[in-house]
Order: C-alpha cells, then sequence, then structure tokens
C-alpha cells in the first residue's frame, strides 16, 4: 500500500475537482458534480474543527500539566470553552447570553482596535522621504479629505478632485494590479497541478 | 458544447496557461533558464531570520484569514511556499518560529511545513507542536486577540504575515509596528496594499507574493513559469491597446468576441 | 525629561494618538455638533426610487449585513425600513423580507422591525419574513423565479403557500423594487438579479459598506446597478430624508473628528519629520 | 432601579480587552483566554451542527449508507489520522481535494473579472477630457504591470516605464487605504456608540484615566531610573 503514500495521489485528488469545476464553467454541463465538490470542501473544513479541538485542548492540558508560563490562564480558557459548550446542550439561554452579550461586547472591544491601528498606519507611513511613500500619503490624504462629510466647508474642490482621482488614476492602478494577480494565481495554479508546487502538503 | 459567451473567455486561458507551460517546459529541459529580478523582501528573508537570532527572539508568522477551503487558497499556497523556507532558516539559526492558525485544516499542512523545514535546516530537535496553535475555526476575533497579546508580550523580533488579509492584517502588522518588530508583509489583497507598504520595513505587493513564491525555490521549471507569466503581462498590454483604438475606430470586434 | 523626549519613545507615540482618538470620538457624541450633513445623490436616487414605486407595489428587502457591520450599515437599513413600511400605509405596497447569507441577518430584521411603527398593520397581508434560508447565491438566483419554492415555510414556520400576502408574489414579474443590504461582494447580487431586473426595469439598490463603493462603480455607471447607498454616510442622509434624525447623524460628527485626526496624524508626522530634515541635513544623511 | 449585572459584566470585559493599549496585562490576558475560548465552542457547536445536517442525518438517520457522503466522512475522518504517528500523512488528502476545488472556484472566475473585463479599455473618439481621462487610465494600467515582469532587469527603457508604474499604483494603494481605513474607522466609532452613552460611557472614562494615569505613572518609573 506504499503507493497511496505517494504524493501523485494528492495532486490526483487536487486536480479532479479542478477538472470538474472547470469544465462545468465552460460548458455547463457537470452542474450537479460541481456543486456537490463545493459542498464536500467545506463539510471537508468542517471536520478539520475537530482536529482544531483536539490541537488546542492539547496544547493548553500540556500547559496546565507542565505548569509553565501563563498556566492559569490556560485553564481559563478550557474553563470558558468546556462550560459554554454544555451550556448549548444543557442550559440554552446560557449559552445565548455568553454569545450574544459577553463575547459580543469583547468582539466590539476588539474591533475597535481596528479604529486604533489604522491611526498607527497613519503614522507610521508619515516621516519618510522615500518618494514612493510620499505619494502614497498625499494620495492618502486626498482620500481622506475626500470623505470628510464636512469636507466643503474646507475647500469645495475636494469632491471634483477626489471623484477624478478615483475614477481615473486609481482605476489604472488597480486594474494593473488585479491583472497581475490574476496571472500570478493562473501561474501558481499550473504549478501546482503539475506538481511543482506542494507547499499546501506541508513541505 | 462550449456555452455562448464563454468561447473567448476559454481561448485566452488556453493560450495563458499554454505560454507558461511552454515556458516551464522549456526551463526544465534545461534551454533556457530565466534570471529572475531581485525581490527586495526575499533577500532580506535570510537575514530577518539572522537578525532575531542575534536578539534570541522568535519570530512571529501569519497566512491570515484565508484558507485552503475558498478562494483565497492560491494566495495562501504562495504563503506557504515562503514559509516553508523561513522554517528552513529558523532552522538553520535556530529561531522558534510561532504560527496561529485561524483555519483548522491548516494545523495538519503547517505542522508539516515548519516540521520539514527545520529537518531541512538542520534542527529537527528545535520543532515542537507548540509552535502552530489553534485559536478558533475562521473565529478572527479570536485570533485578532491571540496575536496582540503574543507580539507585546513576547515582542518577537520578525513579524511576517502573507497570505489572505481581512482586518486582522491591521491588527497584525499594527501592534508589530507598536511593538517594534522587522516586519515583512505582502498579500495580493487590494484592500490592503496601502497598509503593507506603510508598516512593513519589506512589503511584497500584489503579484510579487506569487513571483516570490515561485523564485525562492530557485528551482528552474518555477522560474520558467515567471517567464511565461511575464509574457502574459505582454498580451494583456496588446489586448488593451488593442481594445482601446478597436472602440475609437467604433469596431464592435471585441464585444462580438465577448458574445461569442 | 522634556516632552519631546517623552514622545521620542514609541509606545508613547501610540498612547498619546489613542487619547486623542478616543475624547474625539467621545466628544461629538456626548454633545452633538451639529455638522452639515451631505446628501449624495445616490441617496436621495434611491430614496425617490422607493418613493416612486407604484401604489400596491411589492418592495423586496434582503437583509444580508453582520452584527461586525451593523454599526455602518444600521442607520441606513433603518431608514429604509421606515420609509418602506411608510409606503406600506401610504400606498398599500408589500413587503418580503429574508436574509440569504448568515443568519446575523435575520436577527438584524428584527431589530430594524422594532425600530418601525408597525402598529395598524398585519403580518402576512402587509409584510411577511422569510428568515434565513442558507444558500446565498443559489438562493439570490431562485428567487427570480420562484420564491416559494426556495422558501417553503416562512421565519415562524408557516407554508408560504398558506400565506394570503405571497398568493401573487412568486418571482421578478411580481416585484417592483429590489433593495439588498450586504457586508461583502455587492456583485453577487448584479450577477443574478441584474440581467432580469434591467430587462423589467426594476431598480436594485444596494446598501453596502464605503470599503467596498469602488468596486460597486462599474456596475453603477453600467446602470446595472440602479443606485446604491453608501454605508453611514448614506443612512444619515436618509434620515434626513425621511425627516427622522437618528443614529447617524451622531456618527457623522464623531467621524468628522476621526476623519480630522486621521488628516492631521499624517500632517503632523511628515511635517515634523521634514523640518528635521531641512534643519539637520548632514545628521539625517549620516 | 435594579442593576444589570449583564451590562456590568459586559463593560468589565471592553475594559479588559482596551487595557492592552496601556500595556499587556493580568486582565488584558484573562480577556484573551475568555475570547479564545467561547470562540472555541461557538466553532464547535456551529461545526457540529453543520455536520449533523450533511452527515449524520443522511447517513445515519436517513440510512443513506452507499453516497457519495461516505466518501466524504471518510476523506474528513482522515483529519484525525494525524493523532497516530503511522498515519500522519493520511491529512494530505482531504487537504489536496479542499485546495483542489477551491483553487478551481478562484481561477474560474479569474480569466473574465480580472483580465477580460479590465482589458476592455475606453474609447477615445470623445475627444476632451473623457478622451484624456481614458488614455490616462490605459497609461496607468500598461505602466503598472509592467512592474509586475520579473525576468527581465529592470534597467532603460522597461526601468523608466516600471518605475512610472510604480507611482500609478502607489497612487491606487494610497487612495484604497484612505477611504478603506475610513471606512474601518467609522465601523469602530459605530461600534463605540455604545462606549459613548451612559452607562458605557462611564467605563470609557475609567479607562482613558486608567490609560493617561499609567502614562505618567511609566514616565516617573522613567525618570528614576534615568
Amino acid at each position: 500500500m506504499s503507493w497511496l503514500r505517494r504524493r501523485e495521489v494528492c495532486i490526483a485528488l487536487y486536480v479532479i475537482p479542478v477538472l470538474i469545476i472547470l469544465i462545468n464553467h465552460f460548458t455547463g454541463q457537470l452542474a450537479a458534480a460541481q456543486s456537490e465538490v463545493i459542498l464536500w470542501a467545506s463539510t471537508l473544513a468542517t471536520f478539520a474543527i475537530l482536529l482544531g479541538v483536539i490541537n488546542l485542548s492539547q496544547h493548553h492540558i500540556t500547559i496546565i500539566a507542565r505548569k509553565s508560563k501563563r498556566w492559569p490562564y490556560s485553564i481559563i480558557l478550557l474553563a470558558a470553552f468546556l462550560s459554554t459548550f454544555i451550556f448549548n446542550y444543557a442550559y440554552k439561554p446560557g449559552y445565548d447570553f455568553v454569545i450574544t452579550r459577553l463575547l459580543s461586547s469583547l468582539q466590539m472591544a476588539l474591533l475597535a482596535y481596528v479604529g486604533f491601528y489604522s491611526y498607527t498606519v497613519f503614522f507610521r507611513a508619515s516621516g519618510t522621504k522615500n518618494p514612493h511613500v510620499i505619494v502614497l500619503l498625499i494620495s492618502m490624504l486626498l482620500g481622506l479629505f475626500y470623505n470628510l462629510p464636512m469636507r466643503d466647508m474646507i475647500w469645495t474642490g475636494w469632491g471634483p478632485l477626489g471623484v477624478w482621482v478615483k475614477d481615473v488614476p486609481n482605476t489604472g492602478g488597480m486594474n494593473a494590479l488585479l491583472i497581475g494577480v490574476a496571472l500570478g494565481t493562473l501561474t501558481l495554479f499550473l504549478r501546482t497541478i503539475l506538481g511543482y508546487e506542494e507547499s499546501y502538503l506541508g513541505g | 458544447m462550449i456555452l455562448v459567451g464563454k468561447k473567448f473567455e476559454l481561448i485566452l486561458f488556453l493560450i495563458i496557461l499554454g505560454l507558461i507551460y511552454y515556458m516551464i517546459d522549456r526551463a526544465r529541459r534545461g534551454i533556457k533558464t530565466p534570471k529572475v529580478r531581485k525581490l527586495a523582501a526575499l533577500q532580506a528573508l535570510r537575514e530577518v531570520v539572522g537578525q532575531a537570532a542575534e536578539q534570541h527572539k522568535p519570530i512571529h508568522i501569519s497566512t491570515g484569514i484565508g484558507g485552503l477551503h475558498d478562494e483565497w487558497a492560491p494566495m495562501t499556497i504562495a504563503a506557504m511556499a515562503i514559509f516553508r523556507k523561513v522554517a528552513e532558516y529558523a532552522g538553520e539559526f535556530g529561531v522558534p518560529l510561532k504560527y496561529y492558525c485561524i483555519r483548522a485544516h491548516m494545523i495538519p499542512a503547517m505542522e508539516d511545513l515548519i516540521q520539514a523545514g527545520y529537518t531541512k535546516g538542520g534542527r529537527p530537535e528545535m520543532y515542537n507542536s507548540d509552535m502552530v496553535e489553534f485559536v478558533g475555526d475562521g473565529q478572527q476575533r479570536a485570533y485578532m486577540a491571540a496575536v496582540m497579546g503574543y507580539i507585546s508580550r513576547e515582542k518577537p523580533a520578525a513579524n511576517i504575515m502573507l497570505g489572505a488579509g481581512f482586518y486582522e492584517t491591521y491588527i497584525v502588522l499594527g501592534s508589530g509596528a507598536v511593538a517594534g518588530c522587522l516586519q515583512v508583509a505582502g498579500t495580493p489583497r487590494l484592500y490592503y496594499q496601502g497598509t503593507v507598504v506603510a508598516l512593513s520595513d519589506y512589503p511584497v505587493i500584489g503579484q510579487e507574493l506569487y513571483a516570490a513564491a515561485a523564485a525562492i525555490t530557485e528551482n528552474p521549471p518555477d522560474l520558467g513559469s515567471l517567464a511565461g507569466q511575464d509574457y502574459g503581462i505582454v498580451i494583456c498590454s496588446i489586448l488593451m491597446i488593442v481594445t482601446a483604438l478597436l472602440a475609437t475606430v467604433g469596431a464592435t470586434l471585441w464585444s462580438q468576441l465577448l458574445a461569442w | 525629561m522634556s516632552v519631546k523626549e517623552w514622545f521620542a519613545r514609541r509606545e508613547n507615540q501610540d498612547r498619546t494618538i489613542f487619547v486623542l482618538y478616543f475624547i474625539l470620538i467621545a466628544y461629538p457624541m456626548l454633545s452633538p455638533m451639529g455638522l452639515p450633513i451631505p446628501i449624495g445623490e445616490p441617496t436621495i436616487e434611491s430614496y425617490e426610487l422607493l418613493e416612486n414605486v407604484p401604489e400596491g407595489g411589492v418592495i423586496v428587502i434582503v437583509s444580508d449585513e453582520g452584527f461586525p457591520s451593523w454599526a455602518e450599515l444600521g442607520p441606513g437599513e433603518i431608514a429604509v425600513y421606515r420609509h418602506a413600511f411608510k409606503k406600506v400605509r401610504e400606498d398599500d405596497c408589500k413587503i418580503v423580507l429574508l436574509t440569504s447569507y448568515v443568519v446575523d441577518g435575520q436577527i438584524l430584521t428584527e431589530r430594524c422591525l422594532s425600530n418601525v411603527d408597525l402598529t395598524g398593520l398585519e403580518y402576512g397581508k402587509h409584510w411577511v419574513q422569510l428568515g434565513y434560508i442558507p444558500g446565498y447565491e443559489a438562493v439570490l438566483s431562485a428567487m427570480m423565479d420562484d420564491l416559494k419554492g426556495i422558501a417553503p415555510i416562512d421565519q415562524f414556520g408557516t407554508p408560504t403557500k398558506d400565506i394570503p400576502m405571497l398568493e401573487d408574489i412568486n418571482s421578478i414579474d411580481d416585484y417592483d423594487y429590489l433593495y439588498a443590504c450586504t457586508f461583502t461582494a455587492m456583485d453577487v447580487y448584479i450577477r443574478q438579479w441584474g440581467e432580469k431586473a434591467l430587462a423589467r426595469g426594476v431598480p436594485i439598490i444596494i446598501n453596502m459598506l464605503s470599503g467596498t463603493v469602488p468596486l460597486a462603480m462599474p456596475y453603477y455607471r453600467a446602470g446595472t446597478m440602479t443606485s446604491y447607498l453608501n454605508s453611514v454616510t448614506a443612512g444619515s442622509g436618509y434620515e434626513k430624508l425621511i425627516g427622522r434624525p437618528g443614529m447617524g447623524a451622531a456618527l457623522m460628527d464623531a467621524q468628522s473628528t476621526a476623519h480630522l485626526l486621521g488628516i492631521a496624524v499624517i500632517l503632523f508626522a511628515q511635517g515634523a519629520f521634514m523640518i528635521k530634515l531641512l534643519s539637520k541635513p548632514k545628521e539625517v544623511a549620516a | 432601579m435594579a442593576l444589570d449585572w449583564g451590562i456590568v459584566a459586559e463593560m468589565a470585559l471592553v475594559l479588559m480587552a482596551w487595557s492592552l493599549l496601556y500595556r499587556e496585562n493580568f486582565f488584558f490576558k484573562i480577556a484573551e483566554a475568555l475570547v479564545i475560548g467561547w470562540f472555541m465552542s461557538m466553532s464547535l457547536v456551529v461545526g457540529l451542527d453543520i455536520l449533523k445536517g450533511r452527515v449524520y442525518v443522511p447517513l445515519v438517520v436517513e440510512g443513506k449508507w452507499l453516497s457519495p457522503t461516505l466518501i466524504v466522512t471518510i476523506l474528513g475522518l482522515f483529519y484525525l489520522a494525524r493523532l497516530h504517528k503511522d498515519t500522519r500523512w493520511l491529512a494530505r488528502w482531504p487537504i489536496s481535494l479542499m485546495a483542489g476545488v477551491a483553487s478551481a472556484v478562484a481561477v474560474k472566475g479569474v480569466v473574465y473579472a480580472q483580465i477580460i473585463r479590465l482589458v476592455t479599455m475606453k474609447s477615445w473618439a470623445a475627444g476632451g477630457m473623457t478622451a484624456f481621462n481614458n488614455i490616462v487610465i490605459l497609461v496607468f494600467t500598461v505602466t503598472g504591470l509592467s512592474y509586475f515582469i520579473f525576468t527581465r532587469e529592470h534597467k532603460g527603457a522597461l526601468g523608466a516605464v516600471s518605475s512610472f508604474g510604480l507611482y500609478a499604483l502607489m497612487i491606487t494603494f494610497g487612495w484604497v487605504a484612505g477611504t478603506y481605513l475610513m471606512s474601518l474607522i467609522s465601523m469602530s466609532v459605530g461600534h463605540m456608540r455604545t462606549l459613548m452613552q451612559v452607562p458605557g460611557i462611564y467605563v470609557s472614562a475609567v479607562g482613558v484615566i486608567v490609560l493617561v494615569i499609567g502614562i505618567i505613572y511609566d514616565q516617573k518609573k522613567a525618570k528614576t531610573i534615568v
């Protein structure tokens, strides 16, 4: 059975769905097979969660057993995980309370960090003499002024100028980036099919 | 047989893939291996890992929220190809890596990848399973909390983020910038290009991620694929000029082709 | 230690920015400054299109927003709900509510409805909630041909064939206004609805995050997307149009100050660097 | 008025999560552990629900043993084969299949949406500003693309074109970053609304005060060291 270990088997498993989906895309003949394999992929991704739970539990149980750094937090983590999981089946309002009240406020607090770090982006980008980054900054400033709700109180030209930058230079650069990425995707795809790229198999 | 309106798309698809295949094949048979322009980020990777070794600090790596099960898979695969090399350097210099796993199916892939890298770098004993830690499947906020905590706690020497990033890009790169990490970052996703350029010391812009994934192997066929990709750029440029001219003279050839 | 030395430390710079951010956001929210609210062309267009739905017309509202995006999309969503139910009251229109992307939308639909005056209206006669129908693109595509086919029961478990209002509502031929609120890709809606809606002249209005507006522009210009609402900016404008200022207006002031802080941060950091560069050219060059 | 302990707990959690702005501390570590634990249980609950609907019901309840679902189930269980040393490699199979589906889905959309639609340029015949704009778009696109040529040295004519192209790309990046970052900030402002109204504002005030005290305290400490 050692042939089963060969990477060719994995590449074949990669190529079969590719063929189904691409043939359906161009001919429309394999619609049922396509929706089946797409569903498979999402089911397989879900199966992996079981492995994930085992990985996480193993990791934290080892930390607690070894009493390594920060082990009390591992206990909190596992307790939070298990109690909420049991709540879902034993006491549904408890689960709902944790998820819709406590967790959602924590989510809100964490999302606020996106706002905080956006300023870090502005701050760290500035203070440079690299001409490319200066162009980036000017364009960024234009974008900020364009989106400023009270922009017309400062200068009425922000609107038209912003629209022009958005529609013309921005479209040009965006096209270039997207076409480039499309070609890159195709290249990587072909390399994967031919078996030159196998990083997804883990080295 | 072929759907209406898809014939030209199919032809273009086959032409581009054919060209790339032709160049791969030429390089494989040793006819011509193209020289690839130096990419600053690739050149810097070894140095970045070396610096981490000098400071005796770990390196944080991230592939963002994209996984292998959605349309961001190509970006993730490209990122993994580069991380394979990073793990190899890490093995060479004896630097620990840390990867927070946001997609459960990435656990086996990344574990194997990092382990293989350390083995190849000459320090297989350094690898341990704590390097890949799972934080909830697709749970971006949990990932954000874990990464913020890790970076501000351990202050890793370097912070490498490649792949398909979403909101967490700000968190990973932002907290890296605040902690003063050396940052290498890149994503082909449009929205985050500005952030990547602004916050990283060695940005990888758009398609460069795919190119870097191919160039890092230094395999002739991989380098050949890049030459094929360059011809793709030439074809696209020619098509653009042709469509502009056709539209200017009022010909409907292009729209007919698209409707074919 | 002077202020300059103190500020030279990395963590202090970020802390300063964070504190400023807090204060600048909190101030306008606690005492609104009443800065002018611009109403964009697309917002007015969306408003008028809904206003022009004929008597007895059918308004389809697809709520695909999620909790994380509620803050941005919510004001516009509530305003549209209010406006749509006003049409029900005044012009005897009918409303179909459904969610196709994530289950969040169903819960947020309830939240919107709690903000709308429903007295005198009857469920099943004036409006119907189909709830969350999993399938996203497949649902959006199928609802163009056979609504009752993909939604055999409504959110509360009643078979849709027994709901009086849905008797003559089943496909694009019966709809008069398609509205979707999304926090992901907007092109999905255009892809599934565009062609058929365009053929019948049914407007498609999409309420989206401002980040995705650039991507939507090609569709807007080509006319496949009739109009759009640009998140909270449009939301506050819409509130003004229906004459019910709400949470959008307070948010707009905070947004103004947040934008100004962003501009100030860039100008300050770059300006300080330039001054240093000009005053000590040798040191920096070395 | 009875105090709603739910709100107190919510606000306390928010403060704990924000305490990182001051520095890494005990409270943030608790918040981090809670977030990961809760999200983990949410993942598992949602995942089990999906598996119940897609696997358990058709296979066990409806008894359709001989169906494609069986293949997926076996492939899915291969992930768990990793737990044993000898069968570790089996986990690569589901990953390959998944990556294949995902790559194909990505690739099939690429040619039309990202190549054909984008290379379709507009007419110059109208003259005036429209023609100028259309030419600018063409020039920016071609030069921007030329930056992504990898197998030729960027010297001479290509060097000039590609360095202009990099500026074109930077304009786009800056614009997108400026508008997109702001949309993120509006999002975060919107979320902070509850924290800016009573009773949330008390929590925020405490947060800001703690942050300011922390900064001053740090400065004092730094002084004594200096």
